[in-house]
């Protein structure tokens, strides 16, 4: 064991090497100041291994590892595959540690782990949590979960019923098991934790569900509670303290959780976290985004609905805000802003600045100073005529006021829809090339709000919604963006939205996937398609890539449809109804013309 | 004998249209019927599988109307959405995890079933459930086309009730009467 | 007795020169032969007979009685209304039975009594006013009393089903739509609009081409009686509005039966949409059934004036415009609506700007019995009582087009009371006198008239007595269509007074009723004319014989039987071996050729079902549309194919032998 | 005329449109008496007098023509009358107002007191409170079919559309407690679906806004306590809204402060303890087909429950 | 019987007649009337519905013009049979008719099978939306139009083919002519509505 773990060291820092060191041909992105490793940001250099979904502290999904190059990606074969049993979406990213891959299913939760170091991965054990059949009742869309997370010997991860659990990366044993929500209430857990120093972080997924989000740090250790910052409600229950100090002026005041709200409706707000916390070590500060405010029918919650939509700063070890940010005040189309905030430092207007990258689900790609909250720029990335852009004076969206919705009436052509320009689909940063590579999608839509009662446990959406490709007639889209100049550096269609994760490496290679089963690496300079591979089903997963104990490198990805857009596949749902899945079945219906339900890992190399 | 066919005739549209039309607001709703729920094909022992009865609502306009409203009222539509489904599973297919029977769906509703569906018992009046169930079928073309509900003044779904397609139930617990 | 005991006033400046040599006399030849007129003009018996009627006559006495019936039933809703209005809090009627009942009272009052009754009284009444002797297309017209009948049938049973239309006469959406009103009873009502709209339409197209080229010659436009007038005014009207009404019902059957989306406001719809459509409709129907009571009502007070109508030009303008100024009001009905740029003081000027015309013709009417002598016979008593019930109509009218006031009265009883003086006062009122005065030509006998004193006083009595109070009880804020109110609101003892005077009129009703049972049995014989009345159907016996005249007659003035000089002469020449008839031209009435009507026959009954049967079918399945075309196909092509040549009458007219004139000729034969 | 016409009466005005509309009705009522005494007298005297030489025309063309001439006067007059009273009907001081939306539904009224602090709003229902002297913007939409909101004693009437949200000012002059009542047909309880506007001193509408704003009276007594858990076990969540407890449905009105109203079941019944325990076991015995459906609830809970909508002030 | 004094004897007045004066000329026109006025208000009712809505159509691409195109051109072109047939029918020409007939026929089942097509490319369906809802009915309100005088023609046909024929049937042939001239004429501002307001926003 101890030597598996020296070498995979040895590798990442060879690997490093290479990177600091660029191929001949290949020129550093921006000029002569090479934008430093993301990696080195986080102080967890290893690329051989894969610790946590996100790979590093900065969420940039970039991978040191350089065996797999532009010249001979061509040649990838599969190496080999697992089922997981589960045909639910696949969303999650497996873990690589220490010659053992976990992965974590959709529900029943089931955490497998792989011995890599034999031929063909041999289950080493698994591990059943067993979470209540209930808790499918209550997750909006689709039982996926997002990956686990490794620390100390502990693999941590969330079960859909509100528990998280440590287990014991060696033996599979529960080591603590904490219960954090209520399936009651209408609370699952579907996000990735993540582990900052001796904390587990963990937010609450239901804005459909009328929840109060909120974000927690479990000791490491025991699964005890460390602290809990709720995402609405008073300032002591967001953990606002004399620390906080928002940028813009919309962002200060007292107890603005309450009164943005109408009388009571912040104790069902929603607001939940189930996305991506990034975290630096420097400025000792983690960042993360705020999911929707329920119900989704903007005009049974006038007010600007704080802090739903917004990005938080915040201390790890007490959980208090230090600045936020709220992307869309009075949320109008399910905008959550739980993406990842991707932390890098970029020359903005010759300047090196630290700065936090956010691909918001409004269509505008957010550049911050990361320590002020300041927002640089907010450029769209992809097609919006719901609003007009972000006033940097006073930091707000410009919503379009045609397109507001109403209740009783159907606004159409909403674009971005409900899911957004982009959802959770993580991004990945190349510091070699400097760009920012994405899968998102085109979707637009037409929009009813309706009057909704709160009934505890149970959906709290009010609205109708109807989705469809936008324009162009494609749903999805695989891009490379240049965080600097805000603009697109390249552009792949795709026929169905680009649901999955992507990584990218230092042969300059992305990998991504397709909902009806396509795994394609493309050129991360160009944007060509170098290599693609039929999966069983269509695939929502994040691809990682690691270094084999055998040193080879390898990508690795889990295929299952499912998730929100995918849901038509995995929940059978009926396309007679345009308004099913909250409106995404309309835009997939021909999905199960092209792919069945999966649930199995697929692993390439050389 | 002419007069006679004439008056039965009369009676039957007589009732048909009474039944559809009437609108009763103090309901008694039958008591529940049998205690489970068979929802296999299979009847080890022999014998025939116990004769459902259909909801006393699924001909009355107004009833089905009213389970209409409630579907939306009580959130049915936040999971199966207009019938095609979301968070819970498609209601307006032929698929019927728990049986397509007007009994089999109010006991759905009241006791809950175990991957998801929560138990609205205590929660939703007993003869509410029964005009939700009468409204369940009706949205898979299993009620009577000319007492089902037509499109609501919202955004356009799928296919009215007046105009869904009657999808016969598969595993449908006891096939027979599906027949109807 | 002397009829014209004063000679007309003003008939000697438009003196028609008959076209023809004076001096002619009869041969022989052309003489007809009363017997064979009356057979070829005969209906066929029985059963058979009875259903493939085609005259005019006929057809207009069932359309009148059947549209009493109707009133009848729609009477004794009102009954059943007010009985559960006696007492707030009453649990007489609960709101689900209260609401299809005050529905109905309103529909069937409206759909198969008021304008049904002025139509069918124009059937009747105008093709023996102008001298001709069947209205034009009879079939037609037997096709629509039958659509008429089918619609009201209909609406009973599926009422008696309990499923009658329960969402207002006026039926907004959405409450009339498939979301609020499930089932089958908004359907119902919006199928009823097809049918009686068809029966409607049919009747003014008759009677427009009737009046423009079937009058007696001589009767150029500005000898036409002013009953034909209005009824002419009246079927343009008809034309015009009602297609709006069966747009509307069209697109809101759709709406509930497949899906459309006309008055749904989430995808783009609007519910205001139907109001527009249906009051575009709504208002001129409240004239469609104004004028042709103007028209009774001028009809009677010149007879019982003993002189023409004075202003008869102005009569027929004050008409005319009355229609145009009809078509440009009818948002009045939704300043509640809370439109701005509606522009409601144009709508309001147009709405007070309409009592002009109205006033106008209350002065014609007013002068012409100053001018003339008054004999207050049964017909002018109603015609009295329209004056004085009719004036408060009008003028709650003028304060219900002030936008301020409509605002707090419109939809309360002050307007229930309104429309009631306007449309009992306005027409029902001009109706009765309009029965009395026709009775006789219809069934040759007197109405009695002790009873119809009775009647006459009862009902005004009673009338006053239900709706006066209304007034007071929609100032106190009653709001209309309730189906009680509490007793906290204080409404209680006008509305027992209401009930009571509702019962009165239901007396009165009965009175008339016995009235004309009594008289149909033993009711003084009338003679040809026993009002001394100028207009041509008193020229003919009462009631008229199969063929109206069997001399056509011409005429020199508006009411020939009192200005055509004793040598005016008759028409002959046509052929009394077929239905031939006279046609003449549109303005000045000059004979321009002969056509030959067509027989009675069953195909118009047939077709008449395979459509009822289509409208009701659609309600249930919209497969009925397609299916029940070919019924309606072979119905209507039954109707259509020539029967042999030669038989029954219809002789082929051989083609090599050139009869007809080249368009645009001289008529081959002209004047002889 | 009845005491209950001030309660509920367009000729009892309490505030500045509807006197102005009373009194172009007392100009109207006026002119169209003294029109139908001379009409009338036209027409019986042509009955009744008779006359041995008829009227010549040309002197019944002057009569006919002076008539109309002063048909149309007096038809210019009151139309300038109502154009008038329209204007001022439609201006009132924009300062200082109170914004309520209103909101029909079948068969009850919902009202949301708009603040520009979005926790500052709140919501009750069947019941309005307006400050004297102040004006009011009623914003109206309908939920379902078309409503009308008529309060005689203060203004005229206004539709309430489904996809239409329009506005309508009143003010109040005169304290006191005004019915009014939906008047567009809506369906079955069209006739049970009223509404009482209290009229009141700004500081007493102050407070009652206050008062308003709180979330719900948490129960003090034991009694109270138990009746509100048999609220939240119960059916009543699915539909109602007590805020500060998890009930949070929008079907029916909100009861947070339900012990303050004076009626239930939009002005059906008066809002006591016997009525209500009426209303909750079979509420379609007072007001067939309406949405409330029955609860059996034991008699001991029921009892329970009722002290505890009591408490909620 | 009773000889009055004086006569108008009109037995030598032709005993039928073609155009504005014959009944069923007149007649025909109130028809026309009503439909002419029902299409107007539908029209009406197809600008209110587009005030509104905020797009037009809303969120679909107009309808296609090929269809709708050759079938205003059908429509205009088959005025040449038309007006043939009537004057064949004003002249008595019962070969003219039958022939002129026939190619009328032609040109009304061409016009339908293609309005099959017109339907197809409206891009939406009845129930889409209000929209939806509105061309729908003006298209059809207008196809029931040409189908009813489709079916009158084709009956028309028959009879001339098989008698009996009647000078009188060919007052029908010419009325029937007039007929379909108020199809066309209306069919120009259906349409100019249905394919060309959407363009002009």
């Amino acid at each position: 064991m101890r030597t598996w773990t020296t070498i995979a060291v040895l590798a990442a820092a060879l690997a490093s090497g290479c990177h600091r060191n660029p191929p001949q041909g290949e020129q550093p992105a921006h000029g002569a100041a090479p934008a430093p490793p993301a990696s080195s940001v986080t102080g967890q250099p290893d690329d051989g291994q894969w610790l946590m979904a996100s790979k590093d502290y900065a969420n940039t999904r970039y991978s040191g590892l350089g065996e797999i190059t532009t010249s001979n990606v061509k040649d990838l074969k599969l190496a080999w595959s697992f089922s997981t049993g589960v045909l639910r979406g696949q969303e999650a990213a497996p873990l690589v540690v220490n010659g053992t891959m976990y992965i974590v299913t959709p529900y029943p939760n089931i955490l497998y782990a792989l011995d890599l170091t034999k031929p063909g991965a041999p289950l080493k054990w698994s591990f059943k949590p067993k979470p209540s059949a209930a808790a499918q009742g209550v997750a909006c869309c689709d039982v996926v979960n997002r990956g686990a997370a490794y620390a100390d010997g502990k693999v941590v991860f969330n079960t859909l019923d509100n528990h998280t659990v440590a287990v014991d990366a060696t033996t599979g044993e529960q080591v603590w098991n904490a219960t954090l929500g209520d399936i009651n209430r209408g609370e699952t857990l579907t996000m990735a934790p993540l582990i900052v120093k001796d904390k587990v972080l963990v937010g609450n997924s239901g804005g459909e569900m009328g929840i109060r989000g909120w974000v927690t740090a479990l000791n490491l250790k025991d699964g005890s509670q460390v602290w809990r910052a709720y995402h609405t409600g008073p300032d002591k229950d967001v953990l606002i303290g004399p620390q906080f100090k928002p940028f813009y002026a919309s962002d200060r005041g007292t107890d603005l959780g309450v009164s943005s709200w109408p009388p009571d409706q912040w104790k069902i707000g929603g607001a939940g976290m189930w996305g991506w916390i990034s975290y630096d070590p420097e400025l000792d500060l983690i960042f993360y985004g705020t999911a929707n405010p329920g119900p989704w029918n903007p005009e049974l919650r006038p007010g600007d609905n704080k802090w739903a939509c917004t990005v938080f700063a915040r201390r790890p070890d007490t959980g208090e805000a230090v600045w936020a940010y709220q992307y869309n005040p009075h949320d109008l189309f399910d905008h959550d802003s739980i993406n990842e905030h991707l932390v890098l430092d970029l020359q903005i207007n010759g300047q090196m600045r630290k700065v936090l990258v956010h691909p918001e689900r409004n269509g505008h790609m957010y550049v911050f100073d990361r320590q002020s909250g300041e927002v640089l720029s907010a450029k769209p990335f992809a097609f919006t005529n719901t609003a007009t852009g972000v006033d940097l004076k006073t930091g707000r969206l410009q919503y379009v006021e045609e397109k507001k919705p109403s209740t009783g009436k159907v606004v159409r052509y909403i674009c971005p829809a409900e899911p957004g320009a982009k959802d959770w689909q993580p991004s990945a940063y190349s510091p070699r090339t400097g760009l920012l590579y994405f899968g998102h999608q085109n979707i637009c839509e037409d929009m009813e709000g309706l009057e909704v009662s709160y009934i505890e446990g149970t959906p709290y959406v009010g609205a109708n919604v109807k989705m469809y490709a936008g324009p162009g007639g494609h749903r999805g889209e695989f891009k490379a963006w240049d965080p600097v100049n805000g603009t697109i550096a390249w552009s792949i269609k795709e026929q169905f939205p680009v649901w999955s994760g992507t990584v990218v490496t230092a042969g300059d290679v992305a990998f991504y996937g397709t909902m009806d089963g396509w795994f394609k690496a493309v050129h991360a300079r160009t944007g060509d398609v170098l290599w693609q591979f039929k999966v069983g089903s269509g695939i929502i997963g994040q691809p990682i890539t690691y270094k084999g104990p055998d040193g080879k490198q390898y990508v690795a990805v889990l295929s299952g449809v499912g998730g929100w857009p995918g849901a038509i596949v995995s929940g059978n749902l009926d396309p007679k109804d345009p308004t099913a899945a909250l409106g995404f079945v309309n835009a997939m219906s021909d999905l199960p013309a092209y792919t069945t339900k999966g649930g199995t890992l697929y692993v390439f190399s050389l | 004998m002419r007069t006679e066919l004439v008056l039965i005739a009369a009676m039957a549209v007589a009732v048909c249209g009474c039944k559809r039309e009437t609108r009763t607001f103090r309901e008694s709703p039958p008591a529940s019927m049998a205690s489970d729920v068979a929802v296999s094909d299979l009847h080890p022992g022999g014998g025939n599988p116990p004769a459902r009865s259909i909801s006393p609502y699924e001909q009355n306009a107004w009833a089905l109307n009213e389970g209409k409203r409630l579907f939306s009222a009580y959130n049915c539509s936040g999971c199966h959405a207009n019938g095609g489904g979301g968070m819970g599973p498609a209601l307006i297919d032929d698929e019927w995890s728990y049986g397509h029977e007007a009994d089999q769906i109010y006991r759905t509703i009241l006791e809950g079933r175990p991957n998801g569906m929560p138990a609205w018992r205590g929660k939703i009046p007993d003869a509410q459930i029964w005009q939700l169930a009468a409204y369940i079928r009706s949205m898979s073309g299993l009620a009577p086309k000319d007492a089902a509900p037509s499109r609501s003044d919202h955004m356009n779904g799928p296919p009215p009730e007046n105009a869904a397609p009657r999808m016969i139930p598969k595993n449908a617990g006891t096939p027979p009467a599906a027949e109807r | 007795m002397s009829l014209l005991d004063q000679e007309p006033a003003d008939s000697g400046d438009e003196k028609v020169v008959p076209p023809l040599d004076p001096a002619r006399t009869l041969p022989a030849s052309l003489d007809v032969s009363a017997e064979k007129l009356e057979a070829v003009w005969a209906e066929k018996p029985g059963l058979f007979g009875w259903l493939s009627v085609v005259n005019h006559r006929d057809i207009g006495r069932r359309y009148i009685v059947t549209a009493f019936v109707f009133f009848f039933m729609a009477g004794l809703l009102a009954l059943v209304m007010r009985i559960q209005l006696a007492r707030p809090d009453n649990h007489f009627l609960g709101p689900d039975a209260y609401n299809q009942i005050f529905t109905m009272h309103g529909t069937v009052m409206m759909f198969l009594f008021a304008v049904p009754v002025m139509e069918a009284f124009g059937v009747y009444v105008v093709p023996l006013m102008v001298g001709a002797r069947n209205i034009a297309f009879p079939r037609l017209n037997a096709f629509s009393y039958w659509m008429f009948l089918f619609g009201g049938i209909f609406v009973f049973v599926m009422f008696a089903l309990n499923s009658g239309p329960d969402v207002g006469w006026f039926a907004y959406p959405p409450l009339s739509g498939p979301a609020y009103t499930p089932g089958k009873r908004a359907d119902v009502w919006a199928q009823l609009i097809t049918f009686t709209e068809l029966a409607g339409l049919a009747v003014s197209v008759e009677i427009i081409v009737t009046v423009f080229k079937l009058r007696a010659p001589g009767m150029s436009l500005n000898r036409i009686p002013l009953f034909v007038w209005a009824q002419t005014i009246t079927a343009f009207m008809v034309l015009l509005a009602m297609p709006a009404v069966m747009l509307a019902s069209t697109a809101l059957i759709l709406d509930r039966l497949v899906g459309t989306h006309f008055f749904n406001p989430a995808e783009g719809g609007d519910p205001l949409l139907w109001q527009h459509l249906f009051w575009f409709f709504g208002h001129p129907e409240v004239y469609i059934i104004f004028i042709p009571a103007t028209g009774i009502v001028s009809t009677i007070v010149s007879t019982f004036s003993r002189r023409p109508a004075f202003g008869y030009l102005a009569l027929v303008l004050a008409l005319v415009s009355t229609a145009f100024i009809g078509f440009g009001l009818w948002v009045h009905h939704m300043f509640a609506t809370g439109l701005p740029q509606m522009g409601e003081s144009f709508f309001t000027a147009a709405s007070i700007m309409i009592a002009i015309p109205s006033g106008l013709q209350f002065f014609c009417w007013i002068a012409t019995m100053w001018g003339g002598r008054v004999v207050l016979k049964l017909p002018m008593l109603w015609v009295l009582g329209f004056f004085i019930v009719f004036l408060v109509g009008g003028l709650t009218g003028v304060m219900l087009a002030a936008v301020p006031l409509d605002l707090q009265v419109h939809d309360t009883f002050f307007v229930v009371a309104h429309f009631h003086y306007v449309l009992i006062g306005g027409a029902l009122f001009p109706l009765f006198g309009a029965v009395y005065y026709w009775f006789p030509k219809i069934t040759g006998r007197m109405l009695g008239e002790r009873l119809g004193q009775w009647n006459f006083w009862l009902f005004t009595l009673g009338f006053n007595l239900t709706f006066f109070p209304m007034h007071i009880l929609g100032l106190e804020g009653m709001p209309r269509r309730v189906y009680t109110y509490q007793a906290e609101t204080g409404w209680g003892d006008l509305n027992y007074l209401s009930t009571i005077g509702a019962g009165v009129l239901g007396v009165s009703v009965l009175v008339f009723l016995v009235n004309v049972i009594v008289s149909l049995r033993a009711g003084v014989l009338a003679g040809d004319n026993p009002w001394g009345a100028g207009t041509l159907e008193w020229a003919t016996t009462s009631p008229p014989p199969n063929c109206n005249f069997v001399y056509p007659p011409t005429v020199a003035g508006v009411n020939p039987l009192w200005e055509n000089p004793p040598d005016q002469p008759v028409v002959v020449g046509l052929r009394d071996d077929v239905r031939d008839v006279l046609v003449t031209y549109v303005l000045d009435a000059e004979p321009d050729h002969r056509t030959e009507f067509p027989e009675p026959t069953i195909w118009p009954f047939c077709t008449a079902l395979a459509t009822s049967a289509l409208f009701i079918g659609s309600i249930f399945t919209p497969w009925a549309v397609v299916i029940g075309a070919v019924p309606l196909f072979v119905g209507l092509t039954g109707w259509f194919w020539p029967k042999e040549a030669g038989e029954t009458g219809t002789q082929a007219w051989p083609i090599q032998h050139r009869t007809l004139p080249k368009p645009g000729e001289a008529p081959a034969g002209g004047p002889v | 005329m009845h005491a209950a016409s001030v309660l509920q009466s367009v000729l009892a005005p309490a505030g500045p449109q509807a006197a102005h509309i009373a009194r172009l009705w007392w100009l109207m009522f006026w002119v169209a008496t003294a029109v139908f005494v001379i009409v009338s007298a036209f027409v019986v005297g042509a009955i009744v007098w008779k006359r041995t030489e008829p009227r010549r025309d040309d002197v019944l063309r002057v009569a006919v023509t002076l008539g109309v001439a002063a048909t149309v006067v007096t038809l210019f007059v009151l139309l300038v009358a109502s154009v008038w009273t329209g204007r001022a009907v439609a201006s009132l001081g924009a300062s200082s107002t109170v914004t309520i939306e209103l909101t029909g539904h079948q068969w009850w009224w919902e009202a949301v007191y708009d603040d520009g602090t979005p926790s500052q709003r709140f919501r009750t229902a069947n019941e309005l409170h307006i400050p004297v002297g102040r004006p009011v913007v009623l914003k109206v939409t309908s939920h379902d079919v078309i409503h009308s909101f008529w309060v005689p004693n203060l203004h005229g009437k206004r539709d309430l559309i489904p996809g239409y949200t329009t506005a309508i000012w009143l003010q109040a002059d005169t304290p006191g407690i005004y019915r009014g009542q939906c008047a567009e047909f809506c369906g079955l309880q069209h006739a049970r679906m009223a509404l009482y506007v209290t009229a009141e001193s700004n500081d007493a509408f102050e407070r009652w806004r206050m008062n308003q704003r709180r979330e719900a009276v948490q129960p003090t007594t034991d009694n109270a306590r138990l009746g509100r858990d048999v609220f939240l076990r119960s059916t009543c969540t699915q539909c109602h809204t007590i805020r500060g407890t998890i009930a949070g449905g929008a079907m029916g009105p909100d009861l947070t402060h339900l012990a303050t109203r004076g009626t239930i079941a939009a002005g059906t019944l008066p809002n006591t303890r016997g009525h209500l325990a009426g209303w909750i076991l079979d509420s379609q015995s007072a007001k067939p087909g309406n949405q409330m459906p029955p609860n059996s609830l034991p008699a001991g809970d029921l009892q329970l429950l009722l002290t505890y909508l009591e408490t909620l002030k | 019987m009773n000889v009055p004094a004086r006569t108008l004897d009109v037995s030598g007045l032709a005993p039928g007649a073609f155009g504005h004066r014959t009944l069923l000329w007149w007649g025909t026109l109130g028809l026309m009337v009503i439909e002419g006025m029902a299409f107007a208000l539908a029209i009406a009712a197809y600008f209110y519905i587009r005030l509104r809505n905020t797009t037009w159509p809303p969120n679909l691409p107009p309808p296609l013009l090929l269809w709708g195109t050759v079938n205003t051109l059908v429509l205009l072109v088959s005025v040449v049979p038309n007006e043939l047939t009537k004057r064949a029918a004003e002249r008595i020409d019962l070969r003219a008719v039958r022939l002129w007939l026939l190619v009328c026929l032609a040109f009304g089942v061409v016009f339908n099978v293609v309005r099959v097509f017109e339907f197809m490319s409206l891009n939406c369906a009845w129930n889409t939306n209000a929209y939806g809802s509105i061309v729908w009915m003006l298209l059809g309100l207008h196809t029931v139009h040409i189908v009813t005088d489709l079916v009158d023609t084709a009956v028309l046909t028959v009879l001339m083919f098989t008698g009996p024929i009647e000078e009188k049937r060919f007052v029908d042939v010419a009325e029937n002519a007039m007929y379909w001239y108020f199809v066309v004429l209306t069919w120009l501002p259906i349409y100019g509505v249905i394919y060309w307001a959407p363009r002009l926003t």
